[in-house]
């Protein structure tokens, strides 16, 4: 039985009773509780079921390492799977559940792959279900999948907030235990800014479990105090509920808070993500416990010991009447010896060493009336979904058994490993530990930052010292090292806290219990629990060849699961290399990564969500288009109307709508995106010949020029219209997607190439609002906003002028990109509104119409002109598209010229820009290829042109369509064929790309 | 993450507020130029596992193109100097010098 | 001017902060050679303060003057004042290589107030950038990103930031200072 | 001590008779001998001095290409030389999308060869690498997406690869946990091929190796290449940590290190090695069943077998060679992810991690000659080569063994001199 005592619970506030439901079973526990203390306390040993094997699983530990402890918990939309019972605090009317079983956690047919393990060794699947072929897919993969996952996936939309915080320290310290708190201590004494993360609700790790007393005072009084003395600090910073999630280059730190975790329903992010950027980190994690590899160490209730003393004194629990404890060193007899002071019983202590002597604990237990067993071992637990007793044998043997214990609970201890993650994320490297029989930093290798100095202190446990003494000796000096490398030089050094705890005998390493287990008990003995990876796995792995210990993990899956190894991975590869009879550090450990423990995916994407997922850019007129039936088309973070919908229009009938309302009469279009970067100086010419393929430095002030722009590597990049507005300035308007790119191509060019040209460029694109005035009524309508002369002689095609409309001033463009009489406008953005007002009041007499860019598309298209992103595609140059005349021959030097010399890019047989025109009126699909005869090397058809754009035409009633065809424009009249999806074709004729009033009659007016 | 200092604004600041450029001093040729300098030119790279010479624009900030001598394996960063340069102050190339001896670029080291 | 509205028009929202959109702010983007005297008169006088330094922001009244980059300045003045300046500076540095340009249509500015520790904060969650008093102090001014945005920022004095970003995401920095800034997420991190 | 100890471990260096088949039956045959049948699934043999052919790099490609020397061309007497463990570079670390969807002519020939060699790679290798071809999908959530995907669909009709453009309500009805409505990129359809799909990595380089090995092949790992050797412009051999190894010819396939490669053979490459990052979520039963492709949000998601969602993103913007990326590329990545699944939001990161990629000046591969006779070169598959692997093999070996493949001739380092770009950017945003 695991029960609540009635004393003790150093965690706990007995005044507050939660309710909480395990399995729709109503439980109670108290503020202070972690679920798994509160389920144990209610005897729920059984917690879920494993991966693969669906073995019965009880809590094995008491933190971040707990490896079954994995429940499902909220519904509907704050529904969450494989939450940590053992990191998650108790809550009012807290709802859990547990995982992967069917149909419940006490009956699981699953269990049926328990029975069949010796068929589902390692790697299993890479041997089998290979035959037949079709099988995979449709029989083998299914059956498969079916039992994978663990947790069920979440079905809602997350209505919770998470934000990020972005914080800046001398010093981080990560773990709050007596080392981090010492060392936060010494850095802060020196000046320097400090900040200490805990991922506990707790200050003081395990010392106040694992008593001991500083500088005279119980330990517990010592954290109470520095806790006090650092909260009262102006340079420190103290956060609970903060995991150091990871250490990325340059000392780069996520943390992550769990500010509602528990507390629902509070105001606030649930969660928040500092990104913390320190100049030194201390990681003060403390270290973890071992489990011992025995036959049925993963039957429930058979836990770490540190686990069983935790539950104990933190949260009044005993895990069981009977425990017996089995360990390889002293910390274990700790467990024991509270045990027992509790008034609970303690069987006997295994312990697999033989030691001449004993130390202090062993006296004090052995003083308490505790059997202790030295040289002994389990042999084996006995009980299914609750230890029922153990059977003892001889370390040094194959496990013949000795005596049985009846007991309910084991606790184990296989020694400490100090949690390396965050040393190691970033480079840190490790040595081996012969004493500790573990890993641990290598000082003399710290990750390096952008100084290429270290920039990562272990400190305490998490450094491999495991004596209180030791331990704050050792942090105060990481502390203090960790200031001075950032810049700090204390005035005096504090005198390090004195830590006070009993010495410990060696500890022994026992990778096998017992020594000599034959495979029965190694196929028994579990490494990694929720994967279900035991002993034998990976010794078959290492017998197969899979001797790197990263083969060994991916053959196995040891250590990838949610605990990511925590518990299993050191000994894992001591498995392996004795396996394959080499030393541990020849085996290495496999690759730290981060986060420490998973991190919840809202947290990364912060506020990132719904409105502010993306930015969302909007021009001046953006409110009007959205209460005017704005079907949008986003165009990089802009969203421009598609065409404007009316009530019972389809898409396609609004769109032809405004292209012909707009060539019978008036259209109006926001161009606002367009960008308008403004080029000026004494050189300001020299440099757009340079950047644009024809000549910009003749044009004249006052005029207008149609230009291109190609990269280095000779692709059309962009085009536009280059207004001169005086000798020294030019006013390019590039694409709406280009505005900011060539704004940062032309200041790359200017920067870092021409830096000498005495040229400045101002991006204006936001500054004006741009709106297109376009049709045979478009100069009626400014003509009854404006007295300044727009007439064609004063303001012919290509010029522009300055003017006064309905009161704003105005800079009027006479440009087209539709064919018709065509005017762009531009006044300040923050008139732009008034103006599009203004407009469709003057207008609403010729059935003013709004379009969008569809509109635009189709009317461009009509008239022959390219669109960069159709016509282009980043493999197109302007040759390719007939616009020849558009490209300087008196010119030396433009960028993309040298490029365009190449043999490919003068290849005659480049695809070439022509006019289709489908036989039967149709519209060519999309993207049609035409084909030639035959096929490739390769059995692929040969083709012969494309098509870049296609529309059905609402002049011409009509499809037309714009392609790339080998030698295109010599076959004049030639009939292509262009296959549609579904096999049939559709000829079509090639004909000049100028459909619509070819002789430009309509727009020079 | 890397953290840069920009030389010319002076800031200091995380990856996500410059723009990398790629490899930096490249000599520009144009019309006229061989088929082989072309082509060096635009994609001969240096990709070394060391000492990297390389361009950044500070675009979230005072939008200025800088250089930056990195490590690609340490990621070290050994300084950072104006673009309006064809090679690395002395300062830089010492402090280079100093970690990686024998480092060479292109022409100079 | 009633023609004449600024992105937000205004808008304010009020969490644990005050943030406000400040209306129409006239702003002036001038390049030029920053050593030059010519060109720090003309500055002057039409930012109406000294041109400050490298990384700083001079305010005076409702005036002031941006250090953008080693060639740009950032003038601020009242919207309805910003043609005359222009004019000055254009007549003042004739015959220089500059460049002035009015770029008040272009941005919108935010004012987020309060208790200083909490405007810090705010833009904390938004900006990566130590946003602590001892490495920002009032006169500095800092351009960044905001989010996913590039954005401008300073402190005329304690308890109060301005915000700069272009136009034509006004509201979405709205919504993300209003966001960062609801009452209940405050993380109490500077003191 | 039981039987089938340690002990009795088999000897690496002893030749070997063919390797046992596996099956259903050979499995459950060892179950009741507790497995101690089984041997190793590839040799560990000690460098000859001379090989007729070295591969360097023993990744998906570099084996892949073994294999095929041996099968097609009957080229057995072949070294492969890994600097660390086969099958750890890329190969090791990429999210396993298979795919042939391209747009290019050459780019469509060697990534369906390969993704119809991964249909029956298993039975080939006799070594199940779970290739699960459930189909992926590349959303269309702008309207160029939609007219560069329907480009994309009439190109690969007449190359013989199938795919096809869905509708939004399809989209849907093949992956229920999608929002398609936006709020901000409502799904206007997909390109959707469904015989794409994953398969496992690891066992794709295993399966190779241990079928090279079966054909006598020397699979060598911890042996780093450190110089080459040359003789008159032509290749004699290789300097390693293992010592001197001479081969008649040499194939580098090393991805992210191939331009320090080349280095030592004396040329460059238009090559830059950048950290492309990828992570995976906690387990959970199965949610979604084909593998899903943003590219306008820059993010996509597969499940993978174990349940655990495979998510990945974009590269770093600058030359790296750490193995680790910047983190704002995965946060980049997790909101296009929860926008474009909102009910990912409440699933947690397990683990993130890096490869280095090897990103050519166009995007797409390398597979050529170079200048020193003898040393051919397939690089540069950088954030996509995982899908082409079987493919690539087949077409490298023909090249290395007849000095022309038509499935690599347009690969050529020739074409960056042309300027013959293979461009597959123009139709699709990222390449995975
Ligand atoms: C995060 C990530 C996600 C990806 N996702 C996908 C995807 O979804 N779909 C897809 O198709 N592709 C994907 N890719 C790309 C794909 O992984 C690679 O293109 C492919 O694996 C490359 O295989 P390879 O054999 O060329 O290289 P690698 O697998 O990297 O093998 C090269 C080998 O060469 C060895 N080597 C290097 N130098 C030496 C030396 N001097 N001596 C000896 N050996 C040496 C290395 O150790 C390595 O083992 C992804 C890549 C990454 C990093
Ligand atoms: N005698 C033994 O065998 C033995 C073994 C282990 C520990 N100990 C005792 O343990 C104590 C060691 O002190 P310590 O401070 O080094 O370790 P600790 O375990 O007491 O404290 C480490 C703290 O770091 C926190 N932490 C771990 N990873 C974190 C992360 N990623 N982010 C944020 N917080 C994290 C933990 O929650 C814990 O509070 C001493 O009391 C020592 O005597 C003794
Ligand atoms: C498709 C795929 C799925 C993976 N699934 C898991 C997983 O379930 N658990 C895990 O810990 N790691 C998983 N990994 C990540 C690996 O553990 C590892 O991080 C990755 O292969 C890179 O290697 P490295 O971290 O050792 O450098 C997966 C990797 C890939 C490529
Ligand atoms: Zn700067």
């Amino acid at each position: 039985m695991s029960t609540r005592l009635a004393t003790g619970g150093r965690l706990l506030d007995k005044s507050r009773q939660l309710k909480f439901a395990f399995n729709g079973k109503q439980l109670r526990g108290f503020a202070g509780d972690t679920i798994a203390s509160a389920l144990l306390a209610n005897d729920q040993m059984l917690i879920g079921r494993s991966f693969k094997y669906h073995r019965p699983r009880g809590v094995v530990a008491s933190g971040a390492e707990e490896p079954n402890g994995l429940v499902g918990m909220g519904t509907d939309d704050s529904f969450e799977p494989n939450q940590r019972v053992t990191t998650t605090e108790l809550y009012d009317g807290l709802t859990a559940s547990s995982q992967n079983h069917w149909p419940s956690l006490e009956f699981d047919v699953g269990v049926i792959n328990s029975k069949l393990s010796r068929f589902l060794p390692a790697g299993f699947y890479y041997k089998t279900f290979m035959y037949p072929r079709a099988f995979w897919k449709h029989v083998y993969e299914p059956i498969i999948r079916q039992s994978a996952g663990l947790g069920k996936a979440p079905k809602h939309r997350d209505p919770d907030t998470y934000e990020h915080f972005y914080a800046f320290t001398d010093v981080l310290v990560i773990g709050g235990g007596v080392a981090g708190l010492t060392a936060a201590r010494a850095a802060a004494l020196t000046g320097a800014r400090v900040m200490v993360i805990e991922q506990t609700a707790h200050w003081g790790g395990r010392a106040p479990v694992d008593g001991g007393s500083v500088d005279g005072q119980p330990v517990d009084t010592f954290i109470t105090e520095i806790v006090a003395q650092l909260d009262a600090m102006d340079n420190v910073t103290l956060r609970t509920r903060t995991m150091g999630a990871g250490v990325y280059d340059h000392g780069y730190v996520l943390g992550y808070e769990r500010v509602g975790d528990h507390q629902p329903g509070a105001a606030g992010p649930r969660h928040r993500l500092w990104r913390i950027r320190a100049t030194q980190i201390v990681t003060a994690t403390g270290a973890i416990e071992r489990p011992l590899s025995f036959a049925g160490n993963d039957v429930p209730g058979v836990m770490l010991a540190s686990a069983v003393r935790d539950y104990a004194v933190d949260y009044g629990v005993s895990v069981g009447d009977r425990t017996v404890v089995v360990t390889n060193n002293d910390d274990a007899y700790r467990t024991a010896i509270t045990l027992k002071k509790l008034g609970l019983d303690v069987p006997a202590i295994l312990d697999a060493r033989v030691t001449a002597q004993d130390s202090p604990l062993m006296t004090e237990a052995k003083g308490l009336g505790i059997t202790v067993m030295m040289g002994h071992a389990i042999s084996s637990v006995k009980g299914g979904k609750r230890v029922t007793g153990v059977a003892v044998c001889s370390q040094a043997g194959e496990g013949a058994v000795l005596k049985e214990i009846a007991c309910d609970a084991v606790a184990m201890s296989g020694g400490w490993s100090p949690v390396v993650h965050l040393w190691s994320h970033c480079g840190g490297k490790l040595i081996w530990d012969e004493a500790t029989a573990a890993f641990r930093p290598d000082a003399s290798k710290a990750p390096t930052g952008a100084t290429g100095e270290g920039f990562v202190l272990p400190a305490g446990a998490a450094n491999g010292v495991l004596h209180l003494g030791a331990v704050l000796a050792d942090s105060d000096v990481a502390g203090y090292a960790a200031a001075k490398a950032a810049g700090f030089t204390p005035k005096k050094p504090a005198k390090a806290p004195q830590g006070n705890a009993p010495d410990e005998a060696q500890m022994m390493p026992v990778w096998m219990m017992p020594q000599g287990a034959g495979y029965d008990k190694r196929s028994k003995a579990w490494l990694d629990y929720q994967n279900d990876v035991k002993v034998s796995d990976v010794q078959l792995a290492a017998r197969e060849g899979f001797e790197s210990v990263e083969h060994a993990k991916r053959y196995t899956t040891l250590g990838m699961a949610t605990d990511q190894g925590k518990l299993s991975n050191i000994n894992g590869l001591a498995i392996l290399s004795d396996t394959l009879n080499q030393p541990i550090p020849q085996t290495g450990t496999t690759t730290f990564r981060p986060p420490y423990t998973p991190i919840s995916m809202a947290s990364i994407a912060g506020e990132a969500r719904d409105e502010r997922f993306q930015p969302l850019r909007r021009t001046p007129m953006y409110d009007w288009h959205a209460e005017n039936g704005a079907y949008w088309e986003p165009v990089g973070h802009w969203r421009r109307p598609y065409c404007y919908q009316r009530a019972g229009e389809t898409i396609e009938a609004a769109v032809a709508r405004e292209v012909t309302a707009t060539r019978e009469s008036l259209g109006l279009l926001d161009a606002s995106t367009l960008g308008k970067l403004m080029v000026k100086g004494p050189d300001a010419g020299k440099f757009l010949d340079m950047l644009y393929t024809n000549m910009m430095s003749t044009l004249k002030p006052g005029r207008c020029r149609y230009g291109l722009m190609c990269n280095e590597n000779g692709f059309l990049i962009d085009d536009g219209v280059v207004a001169r507005i005086d000798d020294e300035t030019f006013l390019c308007h590039t694409t709406t997607g280009g505005a900011e790119s060539i704004h940062g191509h032309m200041e790359e060019w200017l920067q870092t190439e021409w830096w000498d040209w005495n040229v400045y460029v101002a991006n204006l694109t936001e500054e004006y609002a741009q709106i297109a005035v376009v049709g045979p009524r478009a100069r009626d309508t400014l003509a009854k906003l404006t007295g300044d002369d727009i007439s064609a002689d004063t303001l012919p095609f290509m010029a522009w002028a300055d003017i006064t409309l309905g009161g704003m001033q105005a800079r009027a463009y006479r440009i087209s990109f539709s064919g018709e009489l065509s005017y762009e406008i531009a006044v300040k953005a923050s008139e732009g509104r008034a103006l599009w007002d203004a407009l469709l009041a003057a207008g609403a007499e010729y059935n003013a119409t709004t379009y969008g860019t569809e509109a635009l598309h189709i009317m461009r298209a009509e008239k022959g002109f390219i669109m960069i992103g159709d016509e282009t595609d980043g493999t197109v140059i302007p040759q390719d598209l007939g616009l020849g005349w558009a490209i300087s021959k008196k010119k030396e030097d433009y960028l993309g010229k040298r490029a365009q010399a190449r043999s490919h890019m003068t290849d005659p047989k480049r695809w070439k820009l022509v006019g289709l025109e489908t036989l039967d009126g149709s519209v060519l699909p999309d993207g049609a290829y035409c084909t030639a005869d035959g096929t490739n090397d390769n059995g692929q058809r040969n083709v012969q042109g494309r098509v870049t754009s296609t529309y059905h035409s609402p002049t011409l009633g009509r499809g037309i369509a714009m392609g790339l065809v080998l030698n295109g424009p010599d076959r004049m009249g030639d009939v292509l064929e262009f296959p549609k999806v579904d096999g049939a074709a559709i000829k079509a004729k090639i004909v000049d790309p100028v459909f619509f009033d070819r002789e430009g009659e309509k727009q020079n007016v | 993450m890397l953290i840069l200092t920009c030389p010319v604004c002076g800031v200091t600041a995380e990856e996500t507020e410059f723009h990398g450029g790629g490899e930096a001093h490249l000599k520009r040729f144009g019309p006229g130029s061989s088929e082989g300098d072309f082509h060096d030119y635009l994609f001969s790279k240096e990709n070394p596992k060391g000492v990297h010479l390389e361009r950044w624009r500070h675009n979230n900030g005072c939008g200025k193109w800088f250089h930056a001598a990195r490590d690609t394996v340490t990621l070290e960063v050994y300084g950072t100097y104006p673009a309006q340069t064809s090679e690395p102050p002395q300062d830089i190339k010492d402090a280079i010098s100093a970690k990686r001896p024998g480092w060479t670029w292109r022409d100079f080291s | 001017m009633s023609n004449t509205v600024s992105a937000l028009n205004g808008a304010s929202a009020s969490g644990y902060v005050q943030v406000h959109e400040m209306g129409l702010q006239g702003m002036i983007t001038l390049r030029g050679d920053l050593s030059a005297k010519k060109l720090v008169d003309a500055a002057k006088t039409a930012g109406g303060t000294n041109v400050p330094g490298r990384g700083h922001i001079a305010l005076s009244g409702a005036h002031g003057i941006a250090w953008m980059s080693p060639d740009e300045l950032l003038i601020l003045t009242p919207y309805d004042e910003v043609d005359a300046r222009l004019e000055g500076i254009t007549s003042k540095l004739a015959g220089t290589h500059h460049l002035a340009v009015n770029v008040s249509d272009a941005r919108a500015m935010f004012a987020v107030s309060g208790d200083d520790a909490l405007v810090r904060e705010t833009l904390a969650k938004l900006c990566p950038v130590d946003m602590s008093a001892a490495a920002f102090a009032p006169g500095q001014f800092r351009r960044t990103r905001m989010a996913q945005v590039p954005a401008a920022i300073w402190l005329p004095e304690t308890g109060e930031a301005r915000v700069i970003c272009f136009r034509s995401v006004a509201q979405y920095v709205f919504d993300l200072l209003k966001g960062a800034s609801l009452a209940g997420s405050e993380v109490g991190y500077f003191r | 001590m039981t039987e089938g100890d340690h002990d009795h471990l088999p000897n690496p260096l002893e030749p070997r008779a063919r390797m046992k088949r596996y099956s259903a039956f050979a499995v459950a045959r060892e179950a009741f001998r507790h497995h101690t049948g089984w041997t190793r699934a590839w040799a560990s043999p000690e460098p000859k001095s001379h090989y007729d052919a070295i591969i360097i790099g023993a990744g998906g490609h570099g084996l892949a290409t073994a294999y095929y020397l041996g099968k097609n061309f009957g080229i057995t007497n072949v070294a492969i030389l890994e600097k660390g463990w086969l099958g750890g570079g890329n190969t090791g670390r990429n999210t396993t999308i298979i795919r042939s969807n391209y747009l290019q002519d050459p780019s469509a020939a060697i990534y369906e060869k390969a993704r119809s060699l991964y249909e029956t790679m298993s039975q080939d290798l006799n070594y199940n690498v779970m290739f699960s071809p459930r189909g992926v999908l590349m959303l269309a959530q702008t309207q160029h997406e939609v007219r560069g995907y329907e480009r994309t669909v009439h190109a690969n009709a007449l190359q013989g690869v199938a795919t096809e453009f869905v509708s939004p309500a399809k989209v849907k009805q093949l992956v229920p946990i999608i929002n398609i409505d936006g709020p901000r990129y409502p799904v206007l359809g997909a390109l959707w091929q469904a015989r794409g799909g994953t398969a496992r990595h690891d066992a794709v380089a295993w399966g190779y190796a241990r079928a090279c090995s079966d054909m006598g092949m020397h699979v060598i790992q911890q042996c780093e290449v450190t110089g080459i050797r040359q003789q008159g412009g032509k290749v004699t051999g290789v300097s390693t940590t293992r010592g001197d190894i001479g081969c008649n010819k040499l194939g580098m396939v090393v991805a992210g290190h191939s331009g320090h490669l080349a280095d030592m053979a004396g040329f460059r490459l238009p090559i830059e090695s950048v950290a492309l990052q990828a992570l995976v979520s906690e387990p959970i039963k199965p949610c979604m069943d084909v593998v899903v492709m943003a590219n306008t949000v820059h993010g996509y998601m597969s499940q993978s077998d174990k349940g655990e969602m495979v998510i990945g993103g974009g590269t770093d913007g600058y030359n790296n060679f750490t193995q680790r990326g910047a983190f704002h590329h995965i946060e980049e990545t997790v909101r296009a992810l929860v926008e474009t699944f909102p009910m990912v939001a409440r699933l947690k990161m397990l683990r993130q991690w890096g490869g280095i990629v090897d990103v050519t000046g166009d995007r797409s591969p390398i597979l050529s000659k170079t200048p020193v006779d003898g040393i051919f070169i397939n690089c540069g598959w950088g954030t996509g080569g995982f899908k082409a692997i079987p493919g690539s093999g087949w077409g490298f070996a023909e090249l290395m063994a007849k000095g022309h493949s038509p499935l690599t001739d347009a690969f050529g380092l020739n074409r960056f001199y042309e300027g013959r770009f293979i461009d597959e950017s123009v139709a699709a945003g990222v390449a995975h």
